[in-house]
């Protein structure tokens, strides 16, 4: 089973990898950083179901908790500049 | 079976949202993302996890994206063949690449048998509150800093935003009625996280979804708008304040006597909450 | 006997979340898509009850609870921000 | 604000359990919520306890009728549906009263309020054969005795 | 104290450039006192210096400042004469320039890289090895940079740049042999008589060591003005005069030839440098460079270019004197590097008072300046005449050393090379002082007291005495001959 | 055990009415009826599945939390309903 | 215990909340900074004397578990770096702010005193997770900055340096993630351990690289760097320029030394890193020598100078015995850099607040009219260019020894022809600083204090080149 969320978090961060890199608006790119850190997330909660204990590693779930903190403060100040920049050229 | 079939509503969702032309659809399909992926960690176990997922990662971020999509253009721009091509070869080589790796990973013990073993001396009960408030508290601290930055630098560039709001009575009482009810709820979910599943930042991203569903139904908060500021501060300030003082008493930057150490992770958690509610309402408001 | 009906049941409310899926990829609306917000949600809180019919874990309900309380926010945030303008509307 | 504090004790204390960390926590929990109702300006309507509870079990029945007519309706091989938009207006002018009942539609078999104007209430009904105006304004006297 | 005293000979200026660069530019009186104040103290020390090395005292300071190398500074003989040399030269030219200066913008920047210049010179002549050599080598460049642009016109920049060109282009060459050198050998000091370890490498590896002998010979031959090279100085000339005087008598041009110096004497050592044939390819190289110098002199119109390609066939005397093997020849090469310091200042300086009082800058702008001007002509035509050779001058002396070297080396073709010059510089000199004193006489009023002020007219006047005096005193008084005598004694009686 | 039994029938009750309204999101024509099927299916499913966790718990709290998000669901799926069809009609 | 090393994060945290009062804003910038920067010097002074390297584990939690602190000569050396930037960054800021933007002054020390926080807690960090979060701190902070004038071109920088900031921290996090699945710590000493003998870690290392290369502009993707760190007000760029890009350099360079182990991969990887910074040397300097505007100039010459530290990549891997001079040399080409252009950041920004302008074609005579900020802009231009006595000298001097000794020939070539390329580039300043055509001077003076700060730093950077035996002391220990 850990094999398919490690497979399904990889394929997650190659399909928003290419479209990061495709994609020519702010808001696509916006977007598949954010599923690419999902995909990152979810191979490090993977990590965490990956032993040998009856209950899943704590510590994964704490560094992927940060790291969702982290990436909705990026995505916030991310998203007032793009509105920003749209308002500009309008 | 239900994680093949979550897993590939996921993958759905995300391929329609990355691939869509159309940009609110994008934000749609992000937003149900997210709370697919919210379940995905509800089935690895990963509770505060999800909790935050859905309370964060998916509510909102959603909510971001939705303010995000509705301010911007929705159109298509044509993607070169050769920028196709690259990018396909890029994250096709990343692919084969990830693909090698995976095997070598093995089952192991890592440090979770550490955290349960010291789990007492923690001031926590919950093993995750436990690795964020105390093992691993710097984190956090830096943690909360990100956040704050995030959202002080978003007010210092004073971007000027336009607010949507829908101007309906019956939304309005709805949200007046519900807000005591989820600073409720969101305090509890910030106590249950010295035990179980929660914490402050789940409460006080909460809070926060209250606040702004209160502020779209064009009403304002009844605070000063120094106040707000100073609850936006008040979860850096205390922690890092805590930190010195525990520093200055000669017990060390951010460790905490054991005997003391349940009090100060309350009331560090508060402080959490509280700024973490303000921030993100903020951060969707985009202005004080 | 008791695993397979919970099987069952599970099949069953993952199947509620798989149709209604469909609904919501294929549109036509919008408005349409946006009812993945309440579907997810009450979907989604009644999976969690489910899970937490099986295990009897506590937790279960402190997510539903998070997820009920969510959702709904979610839908008419949903409403407002999108049908805000006529233009961008259906 | 008596009653309300008491309320939310009661809940906290139902909800957290009695430990001595829940009654510290809650210690700081009420007075805070408690604090939102006094900045929202938010207190409880004087209300009818045993209207509500009638109006409560109706409710019920009614919220079961519907999703069995929806159900019904739903799986049965011909859609039996036939959509159309009526127009209710109200008796009473309360705010409160309003709010409840367009709500409470929702959950009805068969409507779903679209428009709530000054004093009418613009629903959509599944099937317009089987609209029943008599229902809803049963429903609507119903609250109307909730609040006093 | 020891330690002292070489850290203040290296400090002195430095903290007055420093001082200099926070002072405003209104203040002149301070500047000018602490300037000289740094000068005569620094004089203080050297003389001190002088006579303590004399006696047998040795001043070092070492310590490893990277992993490799050490910044060391000691005090030889040879850096003694060096550095006696240039603050000496640093004296007159600071009063010189006070007065040359006086009323032009821009000063204070003056005085600060002068003072950094001047740090440097006395870091390269102080330098215990090739390591801190290059350090002091290249900040030389550096500071005298803002000095050759210091007027800021399109010319001056021009010249500027092509200056920093030559200049970064020898000392990355200088860098890279540097480099090159501690990797293989991990050694630079200087060793009278050669450095030990490297003469052991050079001989296991002789075609390295001969690049690497090439690589710094060229390195420091673009500062000394060695043939294909030369092109910056002639256009750095657009410098202020004191900085001409300074610089391109003292501290730039010489600065490469003290190297070679320590190249061949020091580092490689005499012996190895005969044994394998190093010097005579440059040997021919620079005899050509002495005659194409004082060749170009002669058709130069302009007269501080006419000065420039003079100080670049000189320069060669110097290495060519190093080059030739033999006692005879180096001292000729040492003497020549101080007499030719003090007579190079000296036409300098007076060209540089022609140029303030008439704005003569060009040869037939000369006609007349002599007889408004007899005591600054006087000192320029001492200086000429020393140049040139003449008997009862320095000149003179170095002139025989140099070709009793090169009779004792066995390699006649340098003395027809020196006499070559010799007449060459007839011809580009003595023209100067005729025009200037017979020329058709200048319009120009009158004016009471002094041709220029004082500042500006006794420092020409006490280095063409110091042409004369030197030139003849005997062997046995206090005078550079001796101490060169004794340092030559000293590099040769070394193995 | 009838109580466990009991449960189990009601959850499934409770699954059959959230399907039915995933097939009504399915086959019904327009929007609006759409949102019907959603809002009173899935809340009746709903509260079908809170009924039945509800008898299998006896701890008042989760009884106190589940007829809590019992409460929030029908009221939030009544208000999204009504937003729903506003936005729709006025769009 | 000497001093409790969370005051060096904590403090300026602190500071950074209390200058958003107003009333106290130009106190706590002052007190704070100077404190700061004494703790820093303190813990320098420390890594001189007292034992190290120092580990503080936080909360008394030990590694697999907790996060620690770590205090060695590097990470001393580069706290004192930080130190001397900020603390004359702040002085020039009093003044800046006093003159121009005034708006943006209110904000700008928040931001300063988060970035200080971050550089201090990125150096002293043991924890690849923690590094994670530090990171975000430096780009999110950095990030405003790079938007704080809120013109469209600024804002459009920042937005380009965002985006590939958060690619880059989420690939970091996937490699952390890949190296705690497969070793399962992720403090860098025991993984150090852990990582002996085994092969997987090569995986996890590619994402790291890549992140690190983004952030700190390696040359395919340095197209972010340009225009994010020249359209922002000079104390910011000076900030970013010489302090935000180092970093990611920092740590790669401990995770090579420190933590890998031997593997043939790594060679490879080397090489191409150091294939990538001789381009970005190449390239840099080539869009440097062209620009026409003097921040533009200098950004494009950072994105040279930190390719000299990806250059030496093969150093690092085959320079064992060589250690300490590796440190030492990679130390003080980071610290000249950051000294002289922060320095010329400083001076750019002097100059356009006389001229108006930001076109090097408009400053002709500042040798004449402001000497004091042409002394900064020579000495720190002689110091990125190498001229000796400078840090950077003996930084290259160090680095050109090392790859011959080492046989990496082509390595030492590019490197002397990248300090000629250098010199190109940053001859246009003194020509144009020196020009007096066309002859009109700008007149109106300097604040002292903006003119004061920007010439000690690039005196500092020019001169600190005579003093490397006593700063490097603390890396000679250990």
């Amino acid at each position: 089973m850990i094999g398919f969320y490690y497979f399904l978090s990889l394929i997650l961060v190659v399909v928003s990898l290419y479209y990061f890199i495709v994609a020519r608006s702010y808001v696509k790119r916006l977007i598949s950083v954010n599923i690419l850190g999902s995909g990152v997330f979810l191979f490090f909660v993977a990590t965490a179901k990956n032993t040998t204990m009856e209950n899943p590693d704590p510590v994964p779930h704490a560094l992927v908790l940060t790291g969702i903190v982290v990436a909705v403060s990026a995505t916030a100040i991310a998203v007032a500049l793009i509105l920003y920049l749209n308002k500009e050229e309008r | 079976m239900l994680d093949f079939a979550l897993g590939i509503m996921l993958l759905s969702s995300a391929l329609v949202s990355l691939h869509s032309k159309d940009l609110m659809k994008s934000g749609v399909f992000f937003l149900i993302f997210g709370f697919l992926s919210g379940l995905i960690w509800v089935r690895l176990e990963a509770f505060d996890v999800a909790l935050v997922e859905i309370i964060l990662g998916s509510a909102i971020t959603g909510f971001l994206i939705f303010k995000l999509v509705k301010g911007s253009k929705r159109r298509a721009l044509r993607v070169s063949a050769f920028t196709k091509a690259w990018a396909g070869l890029v994250s096709l080589l990343f692919f084969l690449f990830m693909l090698f790796y995976l095997p070598t990973i093995e089952r192991q013990d890592r440090v979770g048998r550490l955290v349960y073993e010291n789990l007492h001396k923690s001031g926590v009960e919950s093993a995750v509150n436990a690795v964020l408030l105390n093992f691993r508290g710097y984190d956090t601290l830096l943690e909360v800093g990100v956040i704050t930055l995030a959202i002080f630098g978003l007010l210092a560039l004073e971007l000027k935003r336009e607010a949507y709001h829908w101007d309906n009575p019956l939304l309005q009482s709805f949200s007046k009625l519900l807000l005591p009810f989820i600073v409720f709820f969101s305090l509890y979910i910030t106590y249950l996280g010295t035990f179980s599943v929660g914490g402050a930042f789940q409460g006080g991203a909460l809070l926060a979804g209250g606040l702004v569903f209160f502020a779209l139904a064009k009403q304002s908060l009844p605070l000063k708008k120094s106040l707000i500021l100073l609850f936006m501060a008040t979860g850096l300030g205390f922690f890092s304040l805590v930190g010195l003082f525990y520093a200055l008493l000669g017990y060390g930057f951010l460790t905490y006597p054991l005997k003391l150490s349940t009090l100060t992770l309350i009331f560090i958690e508060l402080s959490i909450w509280i700024s973490t509610a303000f921030l993100l309402y903020t951060a969707y408001k985009g202005k004080l | 006997m008791m695993d397979i009906l919970y099987g069952f049941l599970l099949f069953l409310l993952v199947l509620n979340l798989l149709l209604g899926f469909v609904r919501v990829l294929k549109g036509p609306e919008l408005v349409d898509s946006m009812m993945a917000s309440l579907l997810l949600g009450t979907g989604g809180a009644a999976l969690l009850l489910a899970l937490f019919k099986m295990t009897k874990e506590v937790l279960y309900i402190n997510l539903a609870l998070g997820f009920a309380l969510l959702a709904g926010v979610v839908g008419v945030v949903f409403a407002i921000i999108y049908l805000r303008d006529p233009k961008n509307g259906v | 604000m008596l009653i309300l504090a008491l309320f939310y004790t009661l809940l906290w204390l139902f909800i957290a359990g009695f430990e001595i960390k829940a009654l510290f926590f809650g210690l700081l929990v009420v007075p805070f919520t408690l604090l939102t109702h006094r900045l929202l300006n938010l207190y409880p309507p004087s209300i009818n306890p045993s209207a509500l509870l009638r109006f409560f079990f109706y409710f019920l029945l009614q919220s079961f009728l519907s999703g069995l007519d929806v159900a019904r309706r739903v799986l049965s091989p011909k859609l039996l549906v036939e959509p159309g938009f009526v127009v209710y207006s109200l008796n009473t002018n309360k705010q409160a009263v309003k709010f409840l009942l367009s709500m409470t539609i929702n959950l009805t078999p068969g409507t779903l309020s679209v428009e709530i104007k000054e004093n009418t209430i613009l629903i959509h009904t599944l099937d317009r054969s089987s609209y029943n105006e008599e229902n809803l304004r049963y429903m609507e006297s119903l609250i109307d005795r909730i609040f006093l | 104290m020891e330690r002292l005293a070489v850290l203040s000979l290296l400090l002195s200026s430095f903290f007055v450039s420093l001082f200099i660069s926070f002072l405003k530019e209104e203040r002149v009186f301070l500047r000018s006192l602490v300037n000289a104040i740094a000068a005569f103290y620094k004089l203080f020390v050297v003389a001190y210096l002088l006579w303590s090395v004399y006696r047998g005292g040795v001043f070092e300071i070492r310590y490893s400042m990277v992993p490799f190398a050490d910044f060391y500074l000691t005090v030889d003989p040879l850096a003694l004469l060096f550095v006696s040399l240039s603050s000496f030269l640093w004296l007159i030219t600071t009063i010189y320039a006070i007065g040359y200066l006086e009323g032009a913008p821009n000063r204070r920047r003056f005085f600060v890289f002068f003072n950094l210049a001047v740090t440097s010179t006395m870091g390269i002549a102080l330098a215990g090895n090739m390591f801190t050599f290059f350090l002091f080598y290249e900040l030389l460049t550096l500071s005298t940079y803002p000095l050759v642009v210091h007027r800021g016109t399109q010319k001056a920049l021009r010249a500027g740049g092509i200056y920093l060109v030559y200049t970064i282009l020898g000392g990355s060459l200088f860098m890279l042999c540097l480099v090159l050198l501690y990797m293989f050998v991990g050694d630079s000091t200087f060793h009278t008589g050669g450095n030990p370890s490297l003469r052991a490498w050079v001989l296991e590896n002789p075609l390295w060591g001969k690049l690497l002998f090439y690589g710094f010979f060229f390195a420091m031959a673009v500062k000394a003005a060695v043939f294909p090279l030369h092109q910056w100085l002639t256009r750095a000339m657009v410098a202020p005069a004191p900085v001409s005087a300074l610089l391109h008598a003292v501290a730039v041009v010489k600065a490469g030839a003290f190297g070679i110096i320590r190249l061949v004497y020091e580092l490689y050592g005499v012996e190895l440098v005969q044994s394998m044939e190093l010097w005579q390819p440059l040997a021919y190289l620079t005899a050509f460079t002495i005659l194409f110098g004082s060749f170009m002199a002669v058709f130069q119109e302009e007269l501080k270019k006419r000065l420039a390609y003079s100080t670049m066939s000189h320069l060669s005397y110097i290495i060519l004197g190093i080059l030739l093997p033999g006692q005879l020849s180096t001292m000729g090469a040492l003497l020549h590097l101080v007499n030719h310091g003090i007579m190079k200042i000296t036409l300098f300086m007076c060209l540089g008072n022609y140029a303030e009082k008439y704005g003569v800058h060009k040869f037939k702008e000369l006609d007349g300046v002599g007889k408004k001007m007899p005591l600054t002509t006087i000192a320029f035509t001492v200086a000429s005449l020393g140049l040139i050779g003449t008997p009862m001058t320095v000149g003179y002396l170095t002139k025989k050393y140099l070709e009793a070297g090169a009779k004792a080396a066995g390699e006649e073709w340098a003395i027809y090379v020196f006499y070559i010059s010799s007449i060459l510089s007839v011809f580009y000199l003595m023209p100067i002082v005729f025009k200037a004193l017979f020329g058709r006489s200048r319009e120009d009023k009158e004016k009471k007291g002094l041709e220029v002020s004082p500042l500006m007219l006794i420092p020409p006047l006490i280095t063409a005495f110091l042409t004369l005096l030197f030139g003849i005193l005997p062997p046995e008084a206090i005078s550079p001959l001796k101490w060169v005598q004794y340092i030559v004694n000293k590099a040769y009686g070394g193995y | 055990m009838v109580f466990e039994v009991l449960s189990i029938m009601l959850m499934f009750i409770g699954a059959f009415f959230l399907l039915a309204g995933s097939v009504g999101l399915l086959r019904l024509g327009d929007s609006y009826s759409r949102l019907h099927a959603l809002t009173k299916a899935d809340v009746l499913g709903f509260g079908f599945i809170v009924l039945s966790c509800m008898l299998s718990t006896s701890l008042f709290s989760n009884w106190l939390k589940l007829f809590l998000i019992w409460l929030l669901v029908i009221s939030y799926s009544a208000l999204v309903g009504y937003a729903l069809a506003n936005r729709k009609k006025n769009a | 215990m000497p001093i409790d090393l969370g005051y060096l994060v904590a403090l300026p945290l602190l500071a950074s909340l209390l200058s958003l009062i107003p009333s106290l804003r130009v106190y706590t910038a002052f007190i704070f900074s100077l404190l700061s920067f004494l703790l820093s010097l303190y813990s320098f002074i420390y890594t001189l004397m007292g034992d190290i390297p120092l580990y503080q584990w936080i909360g008394g939690w030990v590694a697999p578990l907790g996060i620690g602190f770590r205090l060695d000569g590097l990470s001393g050396f580069f706290l004192l770096m930080t130190g001397i930037i900020g603390f004359f960054v702040a002085l020039y800021s009093f003044s800046f702010f006093k003159v121009e933007y005034q708006r943006q002054g209110k904000v700008f020390w928040f931001f300063f005193f988060f970035l200080w926080a971050g550089l201090n807690a990125f150096f002293l960090s043991e924890d690849l997770f923690n590094l994670y979060v530090v990171l975000e701190v430096l780009s999110l902070s950095a990030l405003v900055l790079v938007a704080l004038p809120g013109h469209r071109k600024a804002i459009k920088a920042s937005l380009n340096y965002l985006f590939l900031s958060i690619l880059a921290s989420m690939f970091y996090l996937l490699g952390v993630a890949m190296l705690y699945a497969n070793y399962g710590v992720l403090s860098m000493s025991l993984l150090s351990e852990k990582l002996a003998g085994t092969h997987a870690f090569t995986y996890a290392l590619f994402p790291i690289i890549v992140a690190l290369a983004i952030k700190s502009a390696l040359l395919p993707f340095h197209f972010w760097l340009p225009p994010a760190h020249s359209s922002t007000v000079a104390p910011a760029s000076a900030l970013l320029s010489s302090l935000v890009v180092k970093p990611p350099a920092y740590l790669m360079l401990r995770l090579w030394l420190e933590v890998l182990p031997k593997d043939k991969s790594l060679e490879y990887l080397s090489i191409v890193l150091s294939l990538m910074g001789a381009l970005a040397i190449l390239v840099g300097s080539y869009y440097a020598i062209r620009q026409k505007t003097i921040k533009m100039l200098l950004a494009y010459s950072t994105v040279a100078q930190m390719g000299y530290l990806f250059l030496m990549a093969p150093l690092y891997y085959h320079g064992e015995s060589f250690r300490e001079a590796l440190l030492q040399a990679f130390a003080l080409q980071v610290f000249s850099h950051a000294l002289a252009k922060a320095s010329m950041f400083l001076s750019s920004g002097n100059a356009i607040y006389v001229a108006r302008r930001d076109d090097l074609s408009y400053m002709p005579g500042f040798a004449h009219s402001h000497p004091l900020t042409f002394f900064a802009l020579f000495f720190s231009g002689a110091t990125l260019i190498g001229l000796p006595l400078s840090a950077g000298f003996v930084a290259k001097f160090l680095f050109l020894g090392l790859s011959i000794r080492l046989g990496f020939i082509f390595q030492g070539s590019i490197m002397l022809f990248g300090s000629l390329l250098a010199s190109l580039y940053v001859y246009p300043i003194w020509r144009e600083s020196f020009s007096s055509h066309p002859t009109k001077f700008y007149d109106n003076p300097i604040p002292q204090l903006m003119e004061l700060s920007a010439f000690f730093l690039g005196f500092l950077s020019f001169s600190s080149g005579i003093v490397t035996f006593l700063l490097l002391q603390g890396i000679v220990r250990g």
